[in-house]
């Protein structure tokens, strides 16, 4: 098994802690997994990408040519990184800043309002939990169980009193990934 | 002339002010509200009131001014970390007629390039810096700057700078003050309008020195780093001038312009 | 009368212009620009002195001040 | 077995270093190691030990030469720029026979270049430590728990030949979270070596820390003393780690992040039908040139993969001599090959034959 | 032709330059390259030049930075420790592709070593300029002619490549004296490059000298058009001589000083009945590996022998491939070889077969 | 008790003055006449007489007292041209039980070592630093120094020092005493019985500063070099008492053992 | 009466002592020690006033100073 | 004709100087010619020694192993430096501080009392000169002509009035030495 996941979005949206929490749940679960972030060198208002990835065994390349998966958290972030995945693989993407229309009809595109569904959950800081519960839903390596798990170990305990939301935003993009699984493929 | 009074002619207005002829469009990269943008205005506006933005070459230091390069509409070279006053020299001493300014961070000019800024004032060589102290190293995320505050809290200093650890603060103005090649010195900050202004006054003097010849000129500008104070732009002015100009106070130290006149 | 033009695209939200705004016209907006950030615009432009100030505090150059050339003439 | 941390690469270099017993830090911020000198000045201190954040890189690795001098454990961190700045000073220790860990964290260059990940400093690494006939020992890890493991050993190491050791990263390796077994933290050991300075106390015989040999055939007896070490390192320090098909048609070499790029491309050649074998050499300089000269006789090409335009293929060549065409995949300036363009490249490489 | 005048190799290193048109020399004092300083800051006022006494090797490098940014023809010169500390101005030279031309007078090392002659900083001269993959275009002169000559000649090739140029000696060469043909003094250029900046003037584009490239692709073509420099470089610019036997049975590599005491050497083993030949590599990068390598398919052995112990024998090897035995002899740490010692050697190397 | 009344027994007589214990026999390599020979004597008397000859480590830095390694009967480091402050602080962080002094010429410390020396003074490193000024690279052969004075004659600077070329002498006392972390500097020379001793004095305070830690200490010595000079060591003596001492005149600028007592 | 040993083998000859000497009782030989310097001797050691002025310009450390035990008794 | 020799002697002796006044006259009659010298790191004090080296062509190495020609100027200079003469070699010595009794048997040893005749001519600083008066008489690649001729070139216009002294010092030593042929041989 190795699974490969390459997560964009700008820098403040949470990519790199989606990409984390994904790595800690691999972890846990005890499979072997690396994770590795690229900055832009803006301090802020710069793009975030990472890319996981996780494995039975040795993960070998931390770095991915053409990653089987994706979640892309804005329109920018699609038109850099969409044409890289995977035939056949499968995207995640937060149509809110988004849109639904994408030029590749070779793959799998999950398509979540995740923006809508962060504010309606209570916070649209939990934007990247809602696509990573979608990611979630759409793989085996981990369950949306385990990323609560991770949640709490990364989570810095003073800011426990935020799991809720995320836990929330979890499900919610995993609903709405099960409901949206793209007829183009 | 001030620029800002150059009718910029449009059907049925006069400018005011319009963007500075010295900058270049790009968009800057500082973080929302950092003083660093505050003061390339100031230095372009100068560049463009003194109508030498042919003649003027930046230098271009690392810290988060490193794009300065980017941004001033002039030649431009980019220097080292710390080495903009020995590249300055460089320029300066083969192209004479120059205007050369070195823009740099307290981390650029008071921690690795501390020999090269007294080294160049000592020869009274003719250039200008525009000294940028946010008592922090912005680019690299945050740790200590030796113009740090005592007890600043910074990501080297997690625990708030010590005397053990890191020393006392270093006043730059206060040192290069005993050097006789400064021909203008001076500390402003740009917290407020009239700081701004005082500011742009001190820097728009420190270039006529240059073009006077009349050696070495800095401008220091106390200065904000919201992101690695982890403040917002209005608490870190408020912080700027509770905390640190009692450290650095605002001052003309050395002025031979004056004498000039 | 002043025009007080806020370039949108280039405003980061800093909220210093508004804060030093004597005649208290500036204000973030709701929206996002591309950048994301909530930039300043102008809500009652005619109280606008062309006193500056706002100039004068954006770190972002985003704000340009005209004056109508009637008046400009009178004035100079 | 104690338990898996996901942890950063930096975050496991210091702890690696602070867990093997290294108690003093000196060093200058610079990207992508940030994180080191960060750690440093959070947990040193809680171990009794000492941070000191240096006016510059060139003071860093004098207040190293101090530290060491001492008999102390200590390092330094930096990447690309701020490690050429240390030339001179890695030359002082090597010539004073004074141990010490240096980590570089390379970035794209040359000059101020860029944050991204990078081998380009190899020749810097493995040639370099300034002027001088003098080298680092240099070791190449290629996962976040081989740099808390080596830096660690690194310690050992270096108090072992007396001369600097450096551990040769990238910005990918610094930045990158991989779960990492930690040991406990060992205490540093107390007594000074008889070497160090700190005092001639009780009688003992001053000692002195210098590189300074007017007497030239004396000079040449410590350079001569110094390359014994070096020999002897190569007999007893080289490191290498294998993957992959045990009848190759293309032996695949690199190190560090390259090493794992190479391990999925291996795989993937292999499974493509071009049976494929990595060799990667975790210590540098020494070379394991012999097992690679043994390796060439019975492949039909070498591809070389190196984040550099052709620096680590001169040792592989170096250790080839002719026996075999050595080819070089490379990249610079902050780019990386995929594991897909080198699948490609020793694909092709194989069927041209 | 001209009269020859005795002069010293530092006297004609600093003659050459402002002959050639240098008009700028921004240096630190050094043992065994002081009266390069001197000089300087005696004659370059007389032709309208000037002399900067920088505040250290740091600061020289970085105004030399500063100089060729406005397209000056500019120089230092130092000797190892102060090289060391140059890599990273030089890096930056290399990443921004300004020329200049750096005069390094090798002694003894590592560290402070001694004021002997040496040839260990070979390493640091070809493979260096600090971090990332440029590195300095190398030449050797082995006379005060020859120092003279291409210490002018570098400034017009560090303007074609646009990048550092480095003369390569030793603490020999810089206080020998011998017999020199001196030119003319040339008037430097008066033109600014295109590049160069001093002002964007009469509505020129404004000029940006930098090497900082946030993207990475950018930073990779910049890398990658420096390496095609380098390739440009080895068509033209490799240069050697060779003297002694046409049918030998040694060939004999050595390069600046040692290659005199080679060329005795060479004479007496082919008198005493081995016929010997001496490769000089005059460019050291680029470096004439197609001769070495076309020779090396025609000798019995190659005998390398430097100040220095196996350096420049990886770039002698890299060009044999293993095509025949290369054996070194290698003085270290400001010792030299003696012509009777190497006559020996090739005596004993001829006999053994 | 002074060193120089410890008898040293013989049979009939009691010793006023014998060779300093924390000097070796080697004889020391200076010219005749030079100063360095004076200093060193110096230092090893108060060594001698705090009784620290055990727990003294010398920092030899690069200048012709680059053997001081050789002459001080103490543990020695010799350390890169200008970085002796640096090695002093990696010395004194990891051992601060040893007392650590950097003996530094003119071009070792105010040239090329002028930003390790202003930080480890800033950082209030509690280290001592013994200061030849002599106006000169003497080592490298007279080449100017950063103290080299207005219109002196060196070998680069063939015409004398101008403005031009070499900027201002710098007054390094005068800049160190704008920092905090100074708890002993003075100015001192050595040009008659009564300067030496006074010299003598200041040194000892220095070390006494160290030994309470107190933090950073510097005492100045302006000093000769007959050689590079070109002078008789009497001469260059005359020299130095009129032409130096105005421009490097003698003080204590900052003494916090007074405040200790 | 005090004695004054010079180590002539360290002296180099710089006239220092005998430059400071209030005494005026120091002489550089005419002999070359074997460095080649001309070194310093005392000439009449009687007028010693046991000063140490010598002692204290002598940048070679070669002089050292006696006093006779019997005086030195008397002093303490 | 390669002409190889070694000169050695205290700093300040004018050691250096009497090696390039040589080479000097080597240039001067077309000849080539390397000279280098090697100091001791003390300024003053120290010991000096050079090689010089002439040749009808190429220098070729100007570093000797085995000098056939010596010229030394003390006895620290005999004890270092008079082994490495090569068999059947000559080296001329300054008797004056170096004695008359030497080791080997199987070189031309000529000693000439040069500091006597040096002081005797009116200088003792011209004790390179009678030296290389001495050297000069018993070789043949330059006269003392030409070596006159060097100095002129050698020693500035303003250190002229010193010329008398070391031409009669030169010539001096040119005779001692054809008195002087030692019978060791
Ligand atoms: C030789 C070298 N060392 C370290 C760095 C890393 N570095 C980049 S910016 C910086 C400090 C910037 O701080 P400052 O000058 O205060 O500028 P600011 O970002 O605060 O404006 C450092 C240490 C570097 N680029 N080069
Ligand atoms: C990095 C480096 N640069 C230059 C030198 C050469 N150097 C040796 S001593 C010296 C200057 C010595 O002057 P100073 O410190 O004043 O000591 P002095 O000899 O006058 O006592 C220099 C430049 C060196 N050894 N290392
Ligand atoms: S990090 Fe600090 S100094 Fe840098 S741009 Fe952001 S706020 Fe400004
Ligand atoms: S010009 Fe003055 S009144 Fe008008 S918007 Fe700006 S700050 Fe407000
Ligand atoms: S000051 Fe400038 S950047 Fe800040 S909110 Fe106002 S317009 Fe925007
Ligand atoms: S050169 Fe000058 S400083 Fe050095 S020992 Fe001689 S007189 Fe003293
Ligand atoms: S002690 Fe005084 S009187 Fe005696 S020799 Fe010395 S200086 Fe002269
Ligand atoms: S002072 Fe010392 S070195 Fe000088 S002459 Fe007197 S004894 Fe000799
Ligand atoms: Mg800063
Ligand atoms: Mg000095």
């Amino acid at each position: 098994m190795r699974e490969e996941v390459y997560m964009a979005g700008m820098g403040g949206q949470g990519v790199l802690l989606a990409g984390q929490i994904l790595a800690q749940a691999a972890m846990m679960v005890g499979l072997e997994v690396s994770y590795f972030p690229l900055y832009s060198p803006e301090v802020r208002g710069g793009r975030a990408t990472c890319t996981v990835v996780i494995a039975n065994d040795q993960v070998g390349s931390p770095v991915v040519g053409h990653p089987a998966m994706m979640i892309l958290m804005d329109k920018i972030a699609v038109n850099n990184h969409l044409d890289r995945l995977r035939p056949d693989g499968l995207v995640v993407v937060n149509s809110s800043l988004a849109g639904e229309e994408f030029d590749r009809d070779d793959i799998t595109t999950i398509t979540i309002p995740a923006n809508d569904i962060a504010i309606d959950v209570g916070s649209e800081r939990a934007v990247n939990m809602v696509l990573l519960g979608g990611y979630v839903a759409m793989t085996e390596s981990v369950s949306l169980a385990d990323i609560e798990q991770a949640l709490r170990e990364v989570i810095p305990e003073r800011h426990h009193s935020f799991m809720p939301v995320n836990i929330a935003a979890l499900h919610r993009g995993a609903q709405a990934a099960m409901k949206a699984i793209s007829p183009t493929r | 002339m001030s620029r800002a009074t150059v009718p910029d002619s449009t059907d049925d207005t006069t400018a005011v002010y319009t963007y500075p002829d010295s900058l270049t469009e790009v968009p800057m990269r500082y973080c929302p509200g950092c003083t660093h943008g505050i003061a390339h205005r100031l230095v372009a506006e100068v560049i463009d009131e003194l109508g030498i933005q042919e003649r003027t070459v930046v230098i271009a230091t690392v810290g988060c001014s490193v794009y300065a390069y980017e941004y001033f509409n002039t030649d431009a070279v980019q220097a080292a970390h710390g080495r903009g006053p020995a590249v300055a020299t460089g320029i300066k001493r083969t192209q004479p007629d120059t205007l050369v300014f070195t823009y740099q961070g307290d981390g650029d000019l008071a921690s690795i390039g501390l020999a090269e800024v007294m080294h160049a004032a000592a020869r009274a060589e003719n250039f200008t810096v525009i000294f940028i102290n946010n008592a922090v190293f912005g680019m690299t995320q945050g740790q200590m700057a030796p113009t740090t505050l005592m007890g600043q809290k910074t990501t080297t200093t997690p625990r708030g700078r010590t005397l053990q650890q890191g020393g006392h603060p270093l006043n730059i103005c206060e040192l290069l003050a005993t050097i006789p090649g400064v021909a203008y010195l001076a500390r402003e900050t740009m917290t407020a309008p009239k700081y701004v202004l005082r500011a742009k006054r001190s820097i728009k003097k420190a270039f006529q020195a240059q073009m006077d010849e009349l050696g070495f000129s800095l401008v220091e500008l106390v200065s904000t780093c919201p992101t690695w104070w982890r403040m917002k732009p209005l608490e870190a002015f408020k912080w700027l001038e509770d905390e640190m100009l009692s450290q650095y106070p605002l001052q003309v130290f050395v002025d031979k312009t004056e004498q000039n006149d | 009368m002043f025009k007080v033009i806020i370039d949108a695209s280039r405003c980061k939200g800093c909220g210093l212009c508004v804060h030093f705004c004597p005649q208290d016209i500036i204000e973030l907006s709701d929206e996002l620009n591309e950048a994301g950030y909530h930039p300043a615009h102008i809500i009652s432009e005619e109280e606008c002195t062309g006193c500056k100030m706002c100039v004068l505090m954006c770190p972002d150059v985003c704000i340009d001040i005209y004056k109508e050339i009637a008046e400009a003439a009178v004035n100079d | 077995m104690t338990k898996r941390k996901l942890i950063g690469g930096n975050e496991a270099t210091a702890e690696g270093a602070i867990a093997a017993g290294c108690r003093y830090f000196f060093g200058y911020p610079i990207t992508p190691q940030n994180k080191i000198p960060e750690y440093m000045s959070e947990h040193l201190p809680l171990v009794g030990g000492t941070y000191v954040q240096a006016e510059s890189e060139v003071a860093a690795i004098n207040m190293l030469y101090g530290a060491a001098a001492t008999g102390a454990w200590a390092m330094t961190s930096s990447s690309s720029p701020g490690i050429s700045l240390m030339q001179e000073g890695l030359s002082y220790m090597i010539g004073s026979e004074l141990p010490c860990v240096v980590v570089n964290m390379v970035r794209g260059g040359p000059g101020l270049g860029n944050i991204g990940p990078a081998q380009s400093d190899y020749w810097l690494a493995t040639r370099g430590a300034g002027h001088g006939d003098g080298r680092c020992l240099t070791f190449a890890p290629y996962s976040v728990q081989e740099l808390y493991d080596l830096t660690g050993e690194a310690f050992t190491i270096a108090q072992r030949y007396r001369n600097p050791v450096m551990i040769l990263a990238d910005a990918i390796l610094a930045n990158m979270k991989e779960p990492c077994r930690l040991h406990e933290r060992r205490d540093h050991p107390t007594q000074q070596p008889q070497w160090a300075v700190g005092g001639a106390r009780d009688g003992r015989p001053r000692n002195i820390i210098n590189s300074l040999y007017v007497d030239l055939p004396e000079e040449e007896q410590v350079n001569l003393r110094i390359a014994r070490r070096y020999a002897e390192a190569a007999q007893n320090e080289v490191r290498l780690a294998e993957y992959g098909a045990d009848k190759p048609q293309i032996l695949l070499c690199a190190y560090g992040i390259a090493a794992r790029i190479c391990q999925t491309a291996a795989q993937r050649a292999t499974q493509a039908g071009v049976p494929t074998r990595l060799l990667r050499p975790i210590s540098l300089f020494p070379f394991p040139a012999q097992t690679i000269r043994r390796w060439a006789d019975c492949v039909e090409k070498i591809l070389v993969v190196e984040l550099s335009l052709g620096q680590f293929i001169e040792d592989v060549r170096l250790a080839v001599e002719g026996r075999c065409p050595v080819e070089l995949m490379g990249r610079t300036g902050g780019m990386v090959m995929t594991p897909e363009e080198v699948t490609d490249r020793i694909v092709q490489m194989g069927q041209s034959d």
